[in-house]
């Protein structure tokens, strides 16, 4: 639990409200990948003493979501040719809002849950809520397929920094399982973007609605 | 009991015969009618035993989970339907195997003999079952095979709908049959257990509710009866015999059953009293102006559901209030009634059968002039007529006749207020009475006499022995059927005992019995001296046309339809019961063609029913908003469903925890 | 049995059988003195039977069976009838426990028939007349039984032979009111079931406005002398029955045969001033007049059940 | 040995990747089935020594999930070659591996004891569908499978979540973290209340995606209505089974740390809302397929509501898993026929089916008989058993509404199903030839469920009632 830890935090729990507000696409894959960035290094500074598991979390953990995942994103971007704007279901500002009740509602919600010691006082969870809140909010706000990926990834994001209040308790394979299948995930959707580029000439999630009721 | 159980055994293997012997000519027919025959002459010694004084025997057989036990039995409650089940199983399986010889070209006739086998099979194994389970499977399969056998002309579109129609009033009646069980099965679903732990107060009356509306479904109580006339209807005429001679019969079974589980709990006598008043006015009101012969049949029904629950109701009230002389001839006369209607009703249906074989139609105004062509079918058919309209001499009028007196004593003993009722309840019987015998003189008059009303009617011809033969033995039934009753009445008394646990005097049903049969035998006497001398008084006679009244050319489109002879008595009928009728007449100066078509739907179907699943299903449609292939909405149902439910949970924590 | 009892139910016998026509016989007489005419002699019914028995019969080439057993049913029914209703001493030749309800069914049997046959004709005049028939009766019926019930209530009893002697005598003096109510009701019920005006006419000869006339219009001959003979038994039983009502006297035996002959005689006055004075009905009215008749009876049993 | 039963269908998915020719891979599926089907008798039988420090271990409950699963992977898997030898125009390169793949997961979920791995098993499991839905490469199924993937990662990323929470639930108490099922179970008594209870909904929710409760279903009739019938019969058969085990595994955690009754509610609620739903829809369905999802989510609902009983309930519902896995195979198989003969499943467009494909229209028939829990099929006693469960624990009003909402759906779908299978034969239609090969696996699901329904063998019904105290922590 070093001085880095709560600053990192806040600079992931500025990066959600970033996404929130961001209006350009690559804008937004940058910050989800910066956010991932900010997690490689919490997932050292999370721990006393450094061994070479914790590194190798880290370092798969930037590898994934920082380098890999985002240039995925972007030749998808790039084969799509799509327009670069967000496009977002609802005003930026009502989503901004929303994100900022969300931080609140995290910081309330993790009030009510007992903490061990280690944690106290810490952002580790409200910033996990709030992150996890802000995938969700880009999930169901965001028209197009890739920003939909991206909420994904920030979702994801959420999930692994809890996971670092536990990494003791979490064994090696499980956090590199974990990594894997978000890859993998991550992967295969890009290759269906792909596919829906080319079906619908656009990948307007908003536009796959010819199955309804 | 083991020959029954054997009997069981048998028609199921002969329904897989049959299925095996799929194509094969005449094979699964014939062997599907042997099935049955076997199968009655195993079943019977034993049930006739047990309504002869044979103690009641159960069977367990420890089955497999989670059932673990399955009991059967044989008690004089179900063997007096067992012996009416077999012996109209046998004469409906062999009529059916020339009945739908005809089809054997054009379809798959394995089918429909299986089905048949398997209904009487199952029939047979809910009239053994001894605990709730047995029952309830026994009961299904025997709504999915006369399901079956009900669409087995598919094509057509209203034989679709009624079967549909059947299918889900069945299901309907059998969730609430279930809830009943399971209301009562508190200490075991065993029908001894049942027995020996009555459920209290509140729970007992629901349970008694719900076990009379779910049997009531299939017996056909008003207002629940709404499947009955399409099924029967569409079904071929030998299942519909079997349906309406003993499978709705299996439905008041079942309310029998019901009232030994629930007990004095609720007012029984009244309640049925009630649903048969009911059930056999609008019953016969709804027959009376039917245009499909089999349709008109099934309302009648109906209207005989209704007056043996009469009979029962007033039985079951006798003994409540203790007046041992209106019980037992309350029960016999609705007891007796059920067996009479299973020979008169099975009768009808087969010789509707015989006329649909032989005309090719049911409409009855496409019939007409079939008592020169068909003369022993109609003969059969006014024999059976005279019967079901319950007119002496015939097997119709005995239980009436004791329900009559039943209801007659009930109500000049009784005090004021249910006395009062009861001699209603006569009033009620007596137009039912002459209400049927219009309607069966306009089936018949309409259906057979007179001139031939279309070109089918002119080229019908006579069915052959196959048809004949089954038709015969029941008309015979029911000629004899009044002698020899008062030698089955010792039959009836465990019977009653069971369900009102009292042993009846049947003497003074015996004496009330004894005019009845005299009664018939100077009728019978009567009539064929008065037929003989009226044949030598016309010795002298030459044939003519009919007088037209001066009028040169009539033609048989000019005789009395069956539309026209009813619309008197249809005029007098409250208007839920009519027919809904819109007609255009001829306004102006030169007649212009006119316009008059009647719309005979089951008035609850159209009025009741159809609305309120139509608004219910509207209803339903309304949600189909919520899921409009919306990616985003849909990931927000997933988001609000945690989001929500965590609030709900952590803001129970936080009052409920410490 | 003793010698009295035979003699009785021989005496019995030839009533039922020779009485009826005669019936007819007062009436026409009655109505023709109404009207001002001499009329027909009183046994001029007696004529016309033996004249139609003696003709040949024509037959409708329609026709089968069913139209030969019309008549044959319909006299045999009512005959049945006239043995189930106490005549001359107040008792029946057969009496038993509901012979009220048994009497009601054997003439069903016999309408039955009746309608039958006439459908057999194939012709529209007597299907209409067999549903005007069907139709009334319906009405008729209940109205029947409930008179019939009031009484059996009254006087505790089931059987036509006990509840129409001494104990309704005594009904009579404490409960006058629902009987002539009774009484009432069941006139309406013996013209309607003998298709006399107000509701049928049997003297006219418009088949369009007739019913039980037109039902046997193409029976002729032998036929028709049954019909008209079993008509007229019909017509003995309801008038017996209403005799035994109004005057339900048990001893000394003459006086109460010779009140019962009587009290036929002036049913068939009766009916025969109703004729002449009265119009028939216009067909759609007649159901509110049987209507009526139920009415009253249901009102007497309200009454009487207390 | 367990490794086998997670190892051998990934290696011979791997395989069929690289085996050349179309019909070989089409029968290396059943041929996995056979072996998978082998090994799993074996280890059924003799349960075999837990693995990698316990993480693989075959529990009372995983005994009876990784038999379900493989007896009908085993049934459906012989419908592929004779499905793929109609539809040759389509590579089934991927298809075959994944579908063989998929067996793998699906046991990995049954037979790991680890929290982490069986998350994993599960994610793979959804991964590893993903193409199957797509194999028709529509632009609908393409949709359908966008759906899924994201519907399905967020319901995953969601499990994980409440994995975390629980491991956290754990932890606080300072209580080893091995994240084993045995270990939790073992200290449920001493977790943190509030995240223990937060970690259930989430992981409720996580899992509720894949099992398909509403409101999480919306998937489901997308993929059921555009993936072919063998996908549909194994994800509505088998992968919602392996859902509902992850499932089990916390509310048995739950039962344990004595929250048992919260539990049951939120199962309960869950369950009726599902159930409500699915009638809701099925009401003048038009979609055959899709009608079939509903049915699926129905059923997920009963077996959510029997869970919510509790006592009796929690057997009647491993019971109906085991009826519903075959019942659906019967039902989705010959939708597949269907649908495969009339090029459409509209019910508008399909009429008088009983003319054309008399096999598989009758296979509907029984299926839909079997479906809604009529005798004597074993959907009846699993139901039967549940309501009585319900009426003996007092609860009428439930129950009653439960009553009235199946009998909802049997109207719903019986409507179509007969509107389906019966009416006039289009001029000159003749019965087509039906390969045995696409009518025999339906024809097994229903003859099993038949078999069920009249004798369930006393082994079975004693492994059930073992699995369902060992859920309920009555052992």
């Amino acid at each position: 639990m070093s001085s880095l830890f709560d600053p990192l935090l806040v600079v992931i729990l500025l990066l959600n409200l970033f996404v929130l507000g961001a209006s350009r696409l690559r804008a937004v894959i940058g910050a989800s990948a910066l956010q991932g960035v900010c997690l490689g290094i919490l997932t050292i500074t999370a721990h006393a003493e450094i061994t070479l598991e914790v590194i190798a979390v880290a370092v798969v953990a930037v590898a994934v979501k920082a380098v890999v995942i985002p240039r995925l994103l972007y030749k998808a971007m790039r084969d799509v040719a799509i327009v670069r704007d967000v496009e977002p279901l609802i005003g930026l500002i009502p989503s901004l809002v929303i994100g900022a009740l969300g931080t609140t509602f995290s910081v309330i919600f993790s009030q009510t849950l007992p903490l061990v010691a280690a944690q106290q006082g810490s952002l580790i969870l409200p910033s996990s809520f709030a992150t996890v809140l802000t995938g969700c909010v880009v999930l169901t706000t965001r028209r197009k397929a890739i920003t939909q990926v991206v909420g994904y990834l920030i979702l994801e994001n959420g999930i692994f920094i809890m996971g670092l209040a536990l990494l003791d308790a979490m064994p090696f394979l499980v956090e590199v399982g974990v990594l894997l299948d978000l890859f993998v995930a991550i992967f295969v959707m890009a290759i269906i973007i792909n596919h829906v580029s080319r079906e619908f000439a656009s990948t307007d999630a908003a536009e796959l609605t010819a199955l309804k009721e | 009991m083991i020959g029954c159980l054997i009997a069981v055994a048998v028609l199921l293997a002969s329904a897989a015969l049959a299925l095996l012997a799929g194509r094969h000519g005449r094979a699964p027919t014939v062997i599907a009618a042997v099935g049955t025959a076997i199968a009655a002459g195993v079943a019977l010694p034993g049930a006739i035993d047990a309504l002869t004084g044979a103690a009641p025997v159960e069977l367990v057989v420890t089955w497999a989970p989670p059932i673990d036990q399955l009991r059967f039995g044989l008690d004089p409650l179900s063997a007096f339907f067992v012996i009416p089940l077999a012996v109209l199983g046998v004469i409906c399986g062999i009529y059916g195997a020339f009945y739908l010889d005809d089809q054997r070209a054009r379809r798959w006739l394995a089918a429909p003999a299986c089905f048949y086998n398997v209904l009487v099979a199952a029939m047979l194994l809910v009239l053994l079952a001894r605990d709730a389970i047995g029952l309830l499977v026994g009961w299904e399969v025997m709504t999915f095979a006369s399901y079956f056998l009900v669409v087995f002309d598919h094509a057509q579109l209203e034989v679709r709908q009624a079967g549909w129609v059947y299918l889900v009033a069945s299901h309907l009646g059998l969730a609430c049959m279930l809830c009943s069980f399971l209301l009562l099965g508190g200490h075991g679903l065993g029908f001894g257990d049942m027995r020996s732990h009555p459920p209290g107060g509140a729970t007992a009356v629901v349970a008694g509710v719900l076990g009379l509306v779910g049997f009531g479904v299939k017996a056909g109580i008003v207002p629940v009866h709404v499947w009955l006339p399409e099924a029967h209807a569409a079904a071929p005429s030998h299942v519909s015999a079997l349906m309406s001679g003993i499978m709705i019969k299996l439905g008041l079974y079942g309310i029998l059953r019901t009232i030994t589980f629930v007990g004095p709990a609720l007012p029984w006598g009244p309640v049925l009293l009630g649903l048969g008043v009911t059930g056999a006015l609008v019953g016969i009101a709804l027959a009376l102006y039917q245009r499909d012969l089999k349709r008109a049949l099934a309302y009648s029904s109906v209207e005989n559901i209704g007056i043996i629950l009469i009979g029962l109701g007033v039985g079951l009230w006798g003994a409540e209030n203790d007046h041992p002389a209106v019980a037992a001839l309350g029960m016999c006369g609705g007891l007796f009634h059920i067996w009479s209607h299973v020979i008169m009703k099975g009768l009808m249906f087969l010789g509707a059968g015989s006329l649909l074989h032989g005309a090719g139609t049911r409409d009855l105004e496409q019939l007409g002039g079939l008592a020169r062509r068909m003369p022993r079918t109609s003969a059969l058919l006014v024999l059976g007529g005279v019967a079901i309209a319950a007119l002496p001499p015939l097997a119709g009028f005995a239980g009436e006749w004791l329900i009559y007196l039943g209801l007659a004593h009930g109500g000049t003993e009784a005090a004021p207020g249910s006395g009062l009722l009861l001699l209603f309840a006569v009033a009620a019987m007596a137009t039912v009475g002459v209400m049927a015998v219009l309607c069966f003189v306009r089936l018949i008059g309409i259906g057979l006499l007179g001139q031939p009303r279309s070109g089918a009617a002119a080229r019908a011809h006579e069915s052959g022995g196959g048809l004949l033969g089954p038709i015969a033995v029941l008309a015979a039934a029911v000629i004899a059927m009044p002698f020899v009753w008062p030698l089955l009445l010792g039959a009836l008394e465990p019977v009653i005992e069971q369900v009102t646990l009292a042993r009846p005097d049947t003497a003074i049903v015996r004496q009330t019995l004894a005019p009845i049969a005299i009664l018939g035998g100077v009728l019978w006497v009567g009539v064929g001296i008065a037929m003989v001398a009226i044949r030598r008084l016309v010795r002298r006679r030459r044939a003519a046309e009919t007088w037209g009244c001066g009028y040169l050319a009539p033609t048989a489109r000019m005789q009395y339809s069956g539309a026209s002879f009813a619309e008197g008595i249809h005029r007098l009928l409250p208007r839920l019961l009519r027919a809904r009728i819109t007609a255009r007449p001829s306004a102006d100066l030169f007649p212009s063609p006119g316009q008059l078509s009647a719309d005979r739907q089951d008035p609850f179907t159209r009025a009741a029913y159809e609305p309120l699943l139509d608004r219910g299903a509207r209803r339903f449609g309304q949600l189909r908003w919520v899921q409009q292939g919306l990616l985003h909405v849909y990931i927000l149902y997933i988001v609000l469903a945690v989001v929500v439910v965590v609030a709900i949970v952590s803001l129970r924590d936080y009052w409920v925890l410490p | 049995m003793t010698l009295a009892d035979l003699a009785q139910v021989i005496a019995k016998v030839v009533v039922i059988l020779v009485v009826p026509p005669f019936l007819l016989g007062v009436i026409a007489r009655t109505k023709a003195r109404m009207a001002g005419r001499v009329g027909p002699p009183l046994l001029q019914p007696y004529h016309d039977l033996r004249k139609l028995f003696a003709k040949d019969s024509v037959l409708s080439s329609t026709t089968t069976w069913v139209f030969l057993a019309g008549p044959a049913v319909a006299l045999v029914g009512a005959l049945v009838a006239a043995a189930l209703v106490p005549v001359g001493d107040g008792r029946a030749l057969w009496a038993f426990d509901g012979d009220f309800i048994a009497l009601a069914y054997v003439l069903g049997l016999s309408r039955f028939f009746t309608m039958a046959a006439a459908l057999d004709t194939g012709s529209s005049f007597e299907g209409m007349g067999a549903a005007r028939e069907a139709t009334f009766a319906c009405l008729a019926e209940p109205a029947f039984i409930l008179g019939l019930l009031a009484i059996a209530r009254a006087t505790g009893t089931l059987s036509l032979s006990s509840f129409l002697g001494p104990a309704l005598a005594h009904q009579w003096s404490v409960a006058g009111a629902s009987l002539v109510l009774v009484a009432a009701g069941l006139l309406l019920v013996l013209l309607a079931e003998n298709s006399r005006i107000p509701v049928d006419d049997p003297g006219t000869h418009l088949e369009l406005t007739m019913i039980h006339e037109v039902m046997v219009l193409d029976h002729g001959g032998p036929l028709l002398g049954v019909i008209l003979y079993g008509a007229a038994t019909k017509l003995f039983v309801f008038a017996a029955l209403l005799v035994r009502i109004v005057i339900p006297l048990d001893h000394p035996a003459w006086l109460v045969w010779a009140a019962f002959l009587a009290g036929l005689v002036a049913v068939a006055i009766a009916i025969g001033v109703i004729e002449s004075t009265m119009a028939r009905l216009r067909l759609p009215h007649v159901p509110a007049l049987l209507l009526s008749g139920c009415l009253f009876c249901a009102l007497a049993i309200v009454l009487l059940v207390r | 040995m367990l490794l086998a039963l997670v190892v051998m269908p990934i290696v011979l998915g791997a395989l069929a990747l690289v085996v050349p020719w179309a019909r070989v891979r089409a029968w290396l599926v059943p041929a996995g089935a056979v072996v998978h089907a082998a090994l799993t008798a074996v280890v059924v039988i003799s349960p075999p020594s837990p693995m990698f420090d316990r993480w693989m271990t075959l529990g009372a409950l995983g005994r009876v999930i990784v038999a379900i699963l493989s007896a009908q992977y085993l049934v459906c898997s012989f419908y592929v070659p004779g499905y793929l030898a109609a539809r040759p125009e389509r590579p089934n390169r991927v298809f075959c591996a994944c579908l063989i793949a998929l067996g793998g997961t699906m046991s990995l979920v049954a037979v790991s004891h680890h929290l982490g791995l069986m998350w994993v098993g599960i994610e793979t499991s959804t991964l590893v569908t993903a193409p199957l839905i797509y194999f028709h490469r529509t632009p609908r199924s393409l949709e359908a499978t966008w759906k899924y993937l994201l519907i399905g990662s967020v319901g995953i990323a969601f499990a994980l979540y409440g994995s975390f929470f629980l491991a956290s639930a754990a932890l606080h108490n300072g209580l080893s973290t091995s994240l084993l099922f045995e270990d939790m179970v073992h200290d449920a008594a001493r977790m943190s209340k509030p995240w223990l209870h937060a970690a259930f909904v989430i992981l409720l929710v996580g899992y509720g995606t894949k099992i398909g409760l509403a409101p999480m279903h919306t998937w489901k009739p997308d993929v059921y209505g555009e993936a072919p019938g063998i996908v549909g019969a194994l994800l509505a058969g088998g992968l919602t089974t392996c859902a509902f085990c992850a499932l089990l595994r916390f509310v048995q955690i739950m039962n344990a740390a004595g929250d048992g009754e919260l539990a049951r509610s939120l199962l309960l609620a869950f369950g009726l809302l599902s159930i409500a739903v699915a009638a809701a829809f099925m009401i003048r369905q038009r979609d055959v397929k899709r009608m079939l999802a509903y049915s699926s989510v129905e059923h997920m609902g009963i077996v959510a509501f029997g869970l919510g009983i509790g006592g009796l309930g929690t057997y009647g519902a491993l019971l109906h898993i085991l009826s519903n896995s075959f019942g659906k195979g019967v039902l989705f198989l010959a939708a597949g026929n269907l649908h495969r003969t009339y090029g459409s499943k509209l019910a508008a467009e399909v009429s008088g089916a009983i003319h054309r494909v008399p096999a598989s229209a009758c296979l509907l028939l029984a299926g839909f008989f079997a479906i809604t829990g009529s005798p004597p099929f074993s959907l009846f006693l699993s139901e039967l058993t549940i309501v009585q469960a319900a009426f003996r624990a007092g609860r009428y009003a439930v129950a009653g509404l439960f009553l009235a909402l199946l009998a909802t759906v049997f109207i719903g779908m019986g409507a179509v199903v007969v509107r389906v299978v019966q009416g006039p034969a289009r001029a000159g239609t003749k019965p087509e030839h039906e390969p045995l090969l696409t009518i025999a696996p339906a024809l097994g699901c229903l003859a099993i469920v038949l078999v069920l329904g009249i004798y369930l063998p006393p082994w079975l019904d004693s492994a059930l009632h073992t699995a369902a105290r060992f859920v309920e922590m009555q052992s």
